[in-house]
């Protein structure tokens, strides 16, 4: 039961931060939306598994967890140096 | 392993899925409306997250992995990657309302939902490929091969031929892109000096998007 | 080297927690050469230093981090109470705060402890002028100048880290 | 119910209830900057709760192992979330999107960025 109402209050969560990432206005926004919105499935991820019995399955949290990191960092070299190939000396 | 339907959720399942599905409907009615390539990329990888929450609802968890790590991470830094070669600040917006396309995926769809009807209910236990060999693997992975996960043991041991093969075609593909790739950053470089010459600062973040 | 067996050790420990099997030799092995394998990597890309494997921190890292966390939790508090107010009672502030840190690393871990803290977010890190911090608050911003998490930063390098940076940076 | 059952209850709606406060936030507040603010909410605080809640019970079935893979993820997010935040900052920042300010205590620094 409380795990129900954990996962119901992290899909409103993540109903927001979709909204927030249609919404825009700006493109960094979106990104910062994006972010923020990888971090609740993650969450939604363990609390599922407790809500079914079977925990075992943290590991695709971890995994979650690392891409969204590697994403994040080449979404913004990208956007810094418009390539991901090499990287140029800071302007 | 336990051998029930999808994690055995109980009465909510069904709302946590009509809630996913629900979002990712969102998602996709964000990819089409939003007009900058940069964020569909991004809206796509979280397209990619939510997929892979819908197939460890289903219990296919190995799928799931695949999901988040080539969906949402490895593809999304190769359209990147892409997106960084092409020119991707003009594009062209059809202004007419296009007929023929959403007929033909209508008519798809249709289609699928008809062929549906035929098919057995999700992870019943005598859908025809749940009797074939399935059983066999589920029983004896522990005795013939020793590897706890049964996924792994059918791609690179039953199977370990098909997947030779298969990695065979990936290989022989990631080495075509390498030498279309190497190439490119001629075409790259000149891109990139025409931008400079456009706006004079080609590597400061454009500041066009959200014009949803 | 002891750097190298320190990410060993580390590696190992992690494979060890994360896989939960330990009766199939086999997938035990196999790890043992995966842990390896990426000790070898990154001895060959170079990134094994004190930046990398940070063993000069030490303990004071473990003393570092409790308090770390009860000012995150305050800080939540604070930042949850603006967002939960009718009307939106924000002044948003930027400033400069000086670091006091000695290398490199002191000043990432000092500038990670503000942007991990809810209410403040540093922007960009000079080594003359210091941090610029964006507060969502005034108050917030008169926390960050009072420079004690700026201190505890700066305690966290002992001297054999600082010296270790020397060396590094002039090979 | 025993306490067990009420303490993880209590972290894990409670974070809940954070994150959705943290994506309000994000909806509610002006600029970019005052939303990465909001968003570090949900990457912080809800976040330890809703971990720790889960580990409160596996902890008291002695299934540590899967105590250790929750401290692992919060350990990842906790050293990877600030980084991201500060990526979007700095890149804004030198996007030359001015933050919305009502004190600028260094030297105009918001205005010329």
């Amino acid at each position: 039961m409380i795990f129900a109402i954990g996962a119901l209050g992290l899909l409103v969560a993540m109903l927001l931060a979709l909204s927030r990432a249609l919404l825009g206005p700006t493109l960094l926004d979106r990104v910062m939306a994006v972010n923020m919105f990888v971090t609740t499935p993650l969450l939604l991820l363990a609390v599922l598994g407790y809500l079914g019995g079977r925990p075992e399955f943290l590991d695709l949290a971890l995994v979650y967890a690392l891409m969204n990191f590697i994403g994040i960092i080449a979404v913004l070299k990208y956007f810094r140096y418009r390539d991901l190939g090499q990287s140029r000396a800071r302007s | 392993m336990n051998l029930d339907s999808g994690i055995p959720l109980g009465d909510w399942e069904a709302i946590i899925n009509v809630a996913l599905l629900g979002l990712l409907l969102l998602v996709t009615i964000g990819i089409i409306r939003v007009r900058n390539l940069f964020a569909v990329v991004m809206l796509a990888g979280i397209y990619s997250l939510l997929m892979a929450l819908v197939f460890t609802l289903l219990d296919a968890v190995d799928v799931a992995f695949t999901e988040a790590a080539v969906g949402a991470g490895v593809s999304t830094i190769l359209s990147l990657g892409t997106l960084a070669l092409i020119d991707s600040r003009r594009e062209k917006v059809p202004n007419r309302f296009q007929f023929v396309p959403l007929l033909v995926s209508l008519a798809a769809g249709a289609v699928l939902f008809w062929g549906m009807q035929d098919m057995p209910a999700v992870g019943s236990a005598d859908a025809p490929n749940q009797v074939h060999v399935a059983p066999y693997y589920i029983t004896q992975t522990q005795a013939d091969i020793d590897v706890p996960n049964i996924v792994t043991a059918v791609l690179a041991s039953y199977r370990g031929f098909d997947t030779l093969g298969e990695v065979t075609v990936i290989f022989t593909a990631g080495i075509g892109v390498m030498m279309l790739l190497s190439a490119m950053p001629v075409i790259g470089a000149r891109r990139r000096r025409r931008r400079e010459d456009d706006d004079g600062d080609g590597d400061k973040a454009p500041n066009d998007g959200g014009n949803a | 080297m002891v750097r190298a067996l320190g990410l060993l050790f580390f590696l190992a420990v992690t494979w060890l927690l994360l896989s939960g099997i330990y009766d199939n030799n086999l997938l035990f092995w196999l790890g043992a050469a995966s842990c390896l394998l990426c000790v070898f990597i990154a001895r060959r890309m170079d990134v094994i230093d004190h930046e990398g494997t940070p063993l000069e921190l030490g303990w004071r890292i473990i003393v570092y981090w409790p308090w770390l966390f009860v000012e995150i939790v305050k800080a939540n508090i604070d930042v949850i109470g603006h967002l939960l107010r009718p009307t939106l009672n924000i002044s948003p502030t930027l400033i400069r705060s000086k670091t006091l840190q000695r290398t490199d690393l002191g000043r990432v871990i000092y500038a990670n402890s503000i942007t991990l803290t809810p209410g403040t977010l540093s922007l960009d890190i000079d080594d003359e002028k210091g941090i610029l911090v964006h507060a969502l608050s005034r108050a917030g911003a008169e926390g960050v100048l009072t420079d004690d998490m700026n201190r505890r930063c700066a305690a966290l390098e002992s001297d054999r880290l600082h010296a270790r940076a020397q060396k590094d940076r002039t090979p | 119910m025993d306490w067990v059952t009420i303490v993880s209850g209590v972290l894990v709606i409670g974070g809940a209830m954070l994150t959705v406060v943290g994506a309000y936030g994000t909806l509610r507040l002006p600029d970019l900057y005052t939303r990465l603010h909001a968003a570090s909410v949900t990457d912080t605080l809800a976040t330890f709760m809703i971990l720790a809640g889960l580990a409160v019970p596996s902890l008291f079935a002695g299934e540590w192992l899967i105590t250790v893979k929750l401290v692992f993820i919060l350990i990842f997010l906790w050293f990877t979330s600030p980084i991201a935040s500060y990526s979007v900052g700095h890149a804004a920042f030198f996007a030359a999107q001015k933050p919305k300010l009502d004190h600028d205590l260094t030297d105009g620094e918001g205005d010329a960025a």
